[in-house]
């Protein structure tokens, strides 16, 4: 198992997160794609961590702290953009990204 | 001792002028300011007369530094020599007097407290003015004397009269102001000092002596001249004489004690004190200037009808006749006619008050207003005055504005009603007529006179036997027109039955000072003049007599001709005018000045006498009619009557002019000056436009509008793609980094 | 070529899931089914951390995200459409550039990663590290991670307090 | 220090102003009240504590390297002229706050807020020795100026405000070019310097580049004209009418008492004592241009006061008699020798103190019968006697009455320029003339003669009104009593310019 090998996977949990950003017609399943970017950053990250070694240290676990870090904005994003849906939904009656264009110009 | 007494003098009445001032300011008018001002004059008057004791001719001035910037140093302070000490007297015992005749005469003003501050801050200006001993301090006390003119003038400024008399006087003066100030930058850039005399640095009289010995006085007489270009406008010399006569609109008081004894003798002061800088033909103008006004002002006063009109023109000229003097050279002579013109008039004026003041009480009985200021005419007081009758048509156009309560043609036989007043007023007129020997006038006027004759007769100089003509007609004249006013008074029938009867004496505070002047108008003050060691003439170092002038030696002999002398008089007389002492007969001059004395005094009871002959057959006895003879003469008349045009032609002519000009300035300056600034922006976009209009329509500014258009029609497409949906924001970011990575790869 | 070891195999069967069930988050129409699906995700993520010798990690991953974000999904599912099978409604044009532009990205990425001559070769030697637990605890609460991890729970508080400012009831006077 | 604090202290009172909540009014007029009498004190104690002998500098601070890459530092200090012009712009300040206590109607806050950054900028200005920090502040003044005129302006405001503001950005634009010539001009490259006193010297200095005298003529004109706009001198005035008619009262107090001033100043500072080769160009007294000067404050004084005798309008009018009150200050510094130069900076005080008490008379007045037409009037004197006591105080000092301070400045400018242009000088005392005519006419109208029918509730003028012309009535009559209080803060200064200016004349002939 190579480096390589756990940067694909990174790498295509990657695309069919922006995949599902951009496609999808639901907030919350723009959420789900989120958290699969996530995941697969921090899923490089702790990889690596794990094989690029620093000369002397080479019991460095840098990235796994990289990683809970992001695990914990994972959570506080989750948190926050489930209430800004919410929010949005009592002020739109949907959740769908394409009807909520305030912003139009 | 000299220094605390000056400062009394100085102080005591700007103190009472502060507390009105401040009391002012705090809006709670002090209660007494008559009293304080009264006795403000009264210390001051106490203090000159203990400088008299300690008075020396030629003293050391008392100055401090007053400015000094790297080597040039202005110094301010007095100088106190004989002729100062007799003006401190003059001003403050006229100043006192007119104050208590005030508390009389202004009672019941609704600015009496006012009236009394402006007296003090007048008393203080000319006070200053007297004892400074440089020029500028004589400027700063000459302004201000203006400035209290000016508020004493208007101090009934609800007139419309009064307003515009009073900035009148200060224009007109200010313009002969003008030019004393010329004059004094001249000195100053050749002297670079203000101060006239001696004191810790040379004075203006020493260093233009050792200056100027070499003979170029063509600079310095025109200094001489401009500075006193100065007296022509204080002094209202002809052609700057108009506003004294307007100037009456301000109460009576204040005409006795500004525009009759003080203020206006300023100019004749300054003049003397310039003594000594004058030179042959600064001298000749002076003269001249005196000796054109003395005429002109008195037969002006011929004609008038205004009792206050009359003594101002009378007043205008005696002080042409004191010029006369001092550009004659006759310096004791000018000075002495100052100050017992300054008596006599004084009284004339108050005099002339407390008869307005007799027919005012009536007024504000009758009419129930401020009796002072009814500018309209009162025709049926004019309907049965016989000598109105000639005047009417001209009435209308200048008479029309006396007030009914100076009018002469309203008085008559007030000579039992007011008994005060019309001998102490017929002393001062026996006085100014120059009655002889009792009587201070003739010997003032006996002594220009004299001094000018002698002066024609010493340079054998045409100039000064005109000058001499002038004066002697001036005299006749004056004698006629001053028992005119007498006699249309006091004598014949009351005019004005109704007026008539309210006429009353005035109260013992108007009579007292009436009294104390009358004494004052006999020779009391005479002998300080003659004192050969008190008043010492400065001398002339500058003054050259003509080439033709000379001392012809049968003139010794001289005064065989005309063999009388008066109680020696006139020796004592012409050794002054030469400088000697009594009894010294030195020289020609002597004998030439002795004789000239004899045929000036011989002339002068003349042409006085006849005079009061003249007057007492027109306007008493009726003899000759006046109206006759003003038909006979119309132009003459007219011209009189007119007061030569004057005032026609400074209103028609120079003040319109100025107006005008400044109209002309003003709309230069929006049309003009600000028309370029606006027409900047103007010309670039309209005038600019008009010659290269194509160029600047179709090009520049089709590449303005073609941007503008495209800058529009872009930002109406771009905004489309603010769709406002964040997915295509993304589509557009995440597309954005692919694209932009694959480009830099690919390169 | 490597030999095919057991755990060479786990391996990929651990990649296989994570990668399959990702698809799946992304493809389903039922969101219901997406977040299982997403659930699954999460746990062949926490796999791989395994193979990383990341065990800590690995809980985490699970009780964080399997046990609160993705109930926290399921929540809002719930909150906002009342029901549970909410369908998923695509734009086929969308989904043709989307699919294009993560295509893109993908090989993008890819080429990247086969391009990149430091990161090739490099094997997991299979050494066993001791367990990370106290080493991160130490650099958390005592070494130099100790300042980003006080941000960090600041940085929660502040969701938190945000989260329930927003998602509360405004109230109109 | 103490320079630097009384400075920035009206600055301090702005960031205070602009901290209180808008509604409370009273309590930011109080604030900004102390902000401005700090400086007074500060001002009065500098007054007292100057060195009179020595003419250099004092109370400096600095310099501290401000942009380093152009050597541009913070430098203030003062010597006599700047001293007495700032003592005059603190006691303005305080007035000013004072005079609009009741008639600024909206924006207090604002308005305070700017009035206190202008009075920083006016204040920097006159201690300033850095010339680019001396630029600052003069363009610093501007844009307070700009929006209190704008904003709080009467009907035509907007055009008034901007023709100020670009007539004022016209002169600097060219001040900036020769400010920016000067620099390049200092030295090589890094030693260049913006330091006042230094160029000073270095412009003296025979062979310097900077003493070059056609290059100093160039420079002369760029600052003339930069001051000219301010001063302002025919033809660059128009401004001044206009943004004085529309500019509140308070702002045409300081319009009037202290921006003008900056004009002066300048010329004083940077263009007779930096450039006095330049100066020596236009004003020794040959031919057209030689006589330029000269030319120049003539022709203010007389169009001025011949401009003054033809408005109606009240504040218009003394907006022209400023321009001819001005004029004799130029004429003064024309004639370069000691009695115009300090003729001129006097007349630059006192015209600050004189024309500060005729706009806030004309405030008064305004403030009441609200407009401000001299025909409209009439008879005042007897219903307010008060107000008319102390316009006329004003009036006379204005026309230059001896024995109050108009006529010491007025009277040493002319005699001084007598020496050097004697037919202008005598040309120019019609201006004398015409400015009695003009008070004397406008007294008349105003306050003399009947009473106006309409005017006879009028309140006479109340207790705060009073109290802001007080100081300047005192200051009026002190220093027409004893002008040498005054005169010896800057004789020492006055005479070093002299000796330099007489020095170049001397060496042309």
């Amino acid at each position: 198992m190579t480096l390589q090998h756990y940067l694909v996977i990174s790498a295509i949990l990657f695309s069919l997160g922006i995949f599902a950003v951009l496609t999808r017609k639901n907030a919350i399943s723009i959420l789900m794609g989120i958290e699969l970017i996530l995941n697969s950053c921090n899923l490089n990250f702790v990889a690596f961590s794990r094989f690029v070694s620093i000369p002397d240290n080479p019991n460095n676990i840098d990235g796994q702290i990289i990683a809970i870090f992001g695990i914990v904005l994972a959570a506080a994003e989750a948190a926050v953009f489930l209430a800004i849906i919410l929010a949005i939904y009592r002020e739109f009656g949907s959740i769908r990204p394409d009807e909520v264009d305030t912003l139009k110009g | 001792m000299v220094v605390p007494l000056i400062s009394i003098i100085l102080l005591a009445p700007l103190v009472a002028f502060a507390i009105f001032a401040l009391s002012g300011i705090a809006k709670r008018t002090f209660p007494r300011q008559d009293l304080l001002s009264t006795a403000a004059m009264l210390i001051a008057l106490i203090c000159s007369f203990i400088l008299l004791r300690d008075v020396v001719p030629e003293p050391e001035p008392l100055a401090v530094d007053w400015i000094s910037i790297g080597e040039i140093t202005i110094s301010m302070g007095f100088y106190l020599d004989s002729v100062t000490v007799i003006m401190l007297i003059v001003v403050t015992l006229v100043s006192s007097l007119v104050h208590i005749f005030s508390i009389g005469y202004m009672h019941g003003d609704p600015r009496y407290p006012r009236f009394f501050a402006y007296l003090s801050l007048f008393s203080f200006s000319m006070l200053f003015l007297v004892v400074s001993d440089n020029l500028l301090g004589i400027y700063i006390g000459w302004e201000l004397v203006g400035l209290c003119s000016y508020l004493l003038i208007g101090f009934w400024f609800e007139k419309n009269s009064a307003a515009n008399a009073c900035k009148k006087a200060f224009l007109t003066t200010r313009v002969g102001d003008i030019g004393m100030f010329i004059g004094m930058m001249m000195l100053f850039t050749k002297f670079k000092t203000f101060s006239l005399f001696d004191g810790a640095q040379d004075g203006i009289f020493t260093r233009a002596a050792a200056e100027l010995a070499t003979g170029d006085i063509v600079w310095l007489s025109i200094a001489g001249i401009l500075i006193f270009c100065g007296a022509i406008g204080k002094s209202a010399q002809v052609p700057l004489h108009t506003w004294l006569p307007d100037a009456m609109e301000g109460p009576t008081p204040v005409s006795a004690l500004i525009h009759a004894a003080t203020m206006v003798a300023a100019g004749v002061y300054l003049t003397a004190r310039m003594f000594p800088i004058l030179t042959f033909p600064s001298s000749l103008v002076i003269a001249y200037v005196g000796g054109i006004t003395a005429i002109v002002a008195a037969t002006i006063a011929i004609v008038r009808f205004d009792i206050k009109r009359v003594l101002a023109y009378s007043t205008v000229s005696q002080l042409g006749y004191m010029m006369l003097a001092i550009g004659a050279g006759s310096y004791v002579a000018g000075l002495f006619h100052l100050t017992t013109h300054a008596f006599f008039k004084a009284l004339l004026f108050l005099g002339s008050g407390s008869v307005i003041h007799a027919f005012h009480a009536m007024h504000s009985h009758s009419q129930h207003t401020h009796g002072h200021d009814e500018a309209h005419a009162d025709d049926e007081a004019h309907e049965h005055d016989d000598l109105s009758l000639v005047h009417e048509n001209l009435v209308h156009e200048h008479g029309s504005e006396i007030p009914p309560d100076q009018d002469m043609r309203n008085m008559g036989g007030l000579r039992q009603k007011m008994p005060i007043t019309f001998i102490t007023m017929l002393i001062a007129t026996l006085s100014i007529s120059g009655v002889p020997f009792i009587f201070s006038g003739f010997w003032s006027k006996d002594k220009i006179l004299a001094g000018v004759l002698g002066r024609a007769m010493e340079w054998n100089s045409i100039h000064h036997y005109i000058l001499f003509g002038l004066a002697l007609c001036a005299a006749f004249i004056t004698a006629f027109y001053m028992f005119r006013l007498i006699f249309m008074t006091f004598f014949g029938e009351p005019r004005n039955k109704e007026m008539h009867n309210m006429a009353h004496e005035s109260p013992w505070v108007m009579a007292a000072p009436l009294i104390i002047l009358a004494v004052l108008s006999f020779p009391v003050v005479n002998t300080i003049w003659f004192n050969k060691d008190y008043v010492i003439p400065p001398k002339q170092p500058h003054l050259h007599a003509p080439q033709h002038a000379s001392v012809s030696p049968d003139t010794k002999t001289g005064d065989a001709k005309f063999g009388f002398s008066f109680f020696g008089v006139s020796e004592a007389q012409a050794a002054d005018e030469v400088g000697g002492k009594n009894g010294e007969k030195a020289d020609a001059a002597y004998y030439i000045y002795k004789r000239a004395h004899n045929i000036a005094m011989a002339l002068s009871i003349f042409v006085a006498g006849l005079g009061i002959l003249l007057s007492w057959l027109f306007y008493h006895r009726r003899r000759f009619s006046a109206e006759s003879v003003a038909t006979t003469f119309r132009p003459v008349y007219n011209l009189f009557w007119h007061k030569y045009y004057f005032d026609e032609f400074y209103d028609g002519v120079l003040v319109a002019l100025t107006v005008w000009k400044s109209r002309l300035f003003a709309r230069f300056d929006l049309s003009v000056i600000d028309g370029i600034v606006n027409g900047v922006g103007f010309a670039t976009r309209r005038v600019f436009a008009a010659i290269i209009g194509y160029f600047d329509r179709r090009v520049v500014d089709g590449i303005v509008n073609r941007v503008a258009e495209v800058t529009w029609a872009a930002g109406g497409r771009i905004r489309r793609i603010q769709t406002g949906a964040i997915q295509t924001y993304l589509f557009v970011v995440i597309g954005g980094i692919v694209l932009i990575i694959l480009i830099f790869r690919a390169l | 070529m490597e030999e095919l070891s057991l755990k060479t195999f786990v391996f990929y069967g651990f990649a296989l899931i994570t990668i399959a069930s990702a698809f799946a988050v992304v493809s389903v129409r039922n969101i219901v089914h997406a977040a299982f699906a997403l659930m699954v995700t999460l746990f062949g993520v926490a796999g791989l951390y395994v193979f990383l010798q990341a065990d800590f990690l690995a809980a985490t991953q699970v009780i964080v995200y399997v046990g609160g974000i993705l109930v926290l999904i399921l929540f809002g599912v719930m909150m906002t459409s009342g029901r549970l099978e909410m369908r998923i409604h695509i734009q086929r044009g969308q989904l043709l550039l989307g699919g294009g532009i993560s295509l893109a990205l993908l090989m993008l990425l890819l080429t990247v990663i086969a391009n990149t001559p430091k990161w090739e070769n490099l094997t997991d030697d299979g050494t066993q590290l001791q367990p990370t637990t106290e080493r991160i605890g130490k650099l958390i609460l005592d070494g130099k991670f100790l300042l980003p991890f006080e941000v960090a729970s600041v940085l929660l508080l502040v969701a938190l307090i945000g989260a329930a400012l927003i998602s509360r009831k405004e109230i109109r006077d | 220090m103490l320079l630097s604090l009384m400075i920035f202290v009206p600055l301090i009172g702005m960031i205070v102003v602009l901290l209180l909540p808008r509604e409370s009014e009273e309590m930011i007029k109080r604030v900004a009240l102390v902000f401005t009498l700090v400086p007074l004190i500060i001002a009065v104690y500098l007054f007292i504590d100057y060195d009179r002998t020595i003419a250099g500098k004092q109370f400096r601070h600095g310099p501290v390297p401000w942009i380093e890459a152009f050597n541009i530092q913070y430098f203030v200090g003062i010597d006599g002229l700047s001293v007495t012009l700032m003592l005059l712009t603190a006691l303005l300040g305080p007035i000013c706050v004072l005079a609009s206590w009741r008639n600024i109607d909206k924006g207090i806050k604002a308005y305070m807020a700017l009035f206190l950054l202008l009075e920083t900028g006016m204040l920097g200005f006159f201690a300033a020795l850095d010339l680019f920090l001396f630029f600052v502040f003069f363009e610093l003044t501007l844009l307070p100026m700009y929006f209190l005129i704008g904003v709080w302006g009467g009907p035509r405001r907007e055009y008034a405000a901007i023709k100020f503001f670009l007539y004022t950005l016209f002169g600097s634009v060219l001040m900036l070019v020769a400010l920016i010539a000067v620099y390049l001009k200092s030295g090589d490259p890094g030693a260049r310097t913006f330091e006042i006193p230094e160029l000073i010297r270095l412009a003296s200095d025979p062979g310097h580049a900077l003493a070059d005298s056609t290059f100093q003529m160039w420079v002369f004109i760029g600052f003339f004209i930069g001051f000219a706009v301010k001063v302002p001198i025919f033809p660059f005035h128009t401004w001044l009418p206009d943004a004085h008619v529309e500019a509140p009262t308070a702002i045409s107090v300081i319009l009037a008492g202290v921006l003008l001033k900056m004009g002066t100043y300048g010329l004083v500072r940077i263009n007779m004592d930096m450039f006095p080769e330049g100066m020596a160009v236009f004003a020794n007294g040959d031919g057209i241009v030689g006589n330029s000067l000269a030319i120049l404050g003539f022709v203010n004084i007389v169009y001025g006061s011949f401009c003054a005798l033809a408005q109606t309008d009240f504040k218009k009018l003394v907006a022209y008699s400023s321009i001819g009150h001005m004029g004799f200050v130029i004429l003064g510094l024309a004639a370069g020798n000691e009695l115009g130069i300090t003729g001129a900076i006097l007349q630059m005080f006192n015209h600050g103190v004189i024309s500060a008490m005729l706009f806030l008379l004309v405030g008064v007045l305004y403030d009441r019968a609200h407009h401000r037409e001299i025909n409209g009037f009439g008879g005042l004197g007897s219903r307010m006697p008060v107000y008319t006591g102390i316009t006329t105080l004003a009036f006379m000092a204005s026309l230059g009455l001896p024995g109050l301070s108009g006529f010491i400045g007025e009277a040493f400018s002319l005699i001084g320029a007598f020496e050097s242009f004697p037919m202008l000088t005598i040309l120019s005392t019609i201006g004398i003339v015409v400015g009695a005519a003009y008070f004397l006419w406008t007294l008349q109208r105003v306050f003399l003669g009947t009473l106006n029918p309409k005017y006879e509730e009028l309140p006479e003028i109340n207790g705060r009104e009073i109290l802001t012309l007080v100081p300047l009535g005192i200051l009026v009559i002190v220093l027409g009593i004893w002008p040498h209080f005054a005169i010896e803060m800057f004789s020492e200064s006055v005479v070093n310019l002299t000796t330099k200016m007489s020095g170049i004349l001397q060496a042309g002939l």
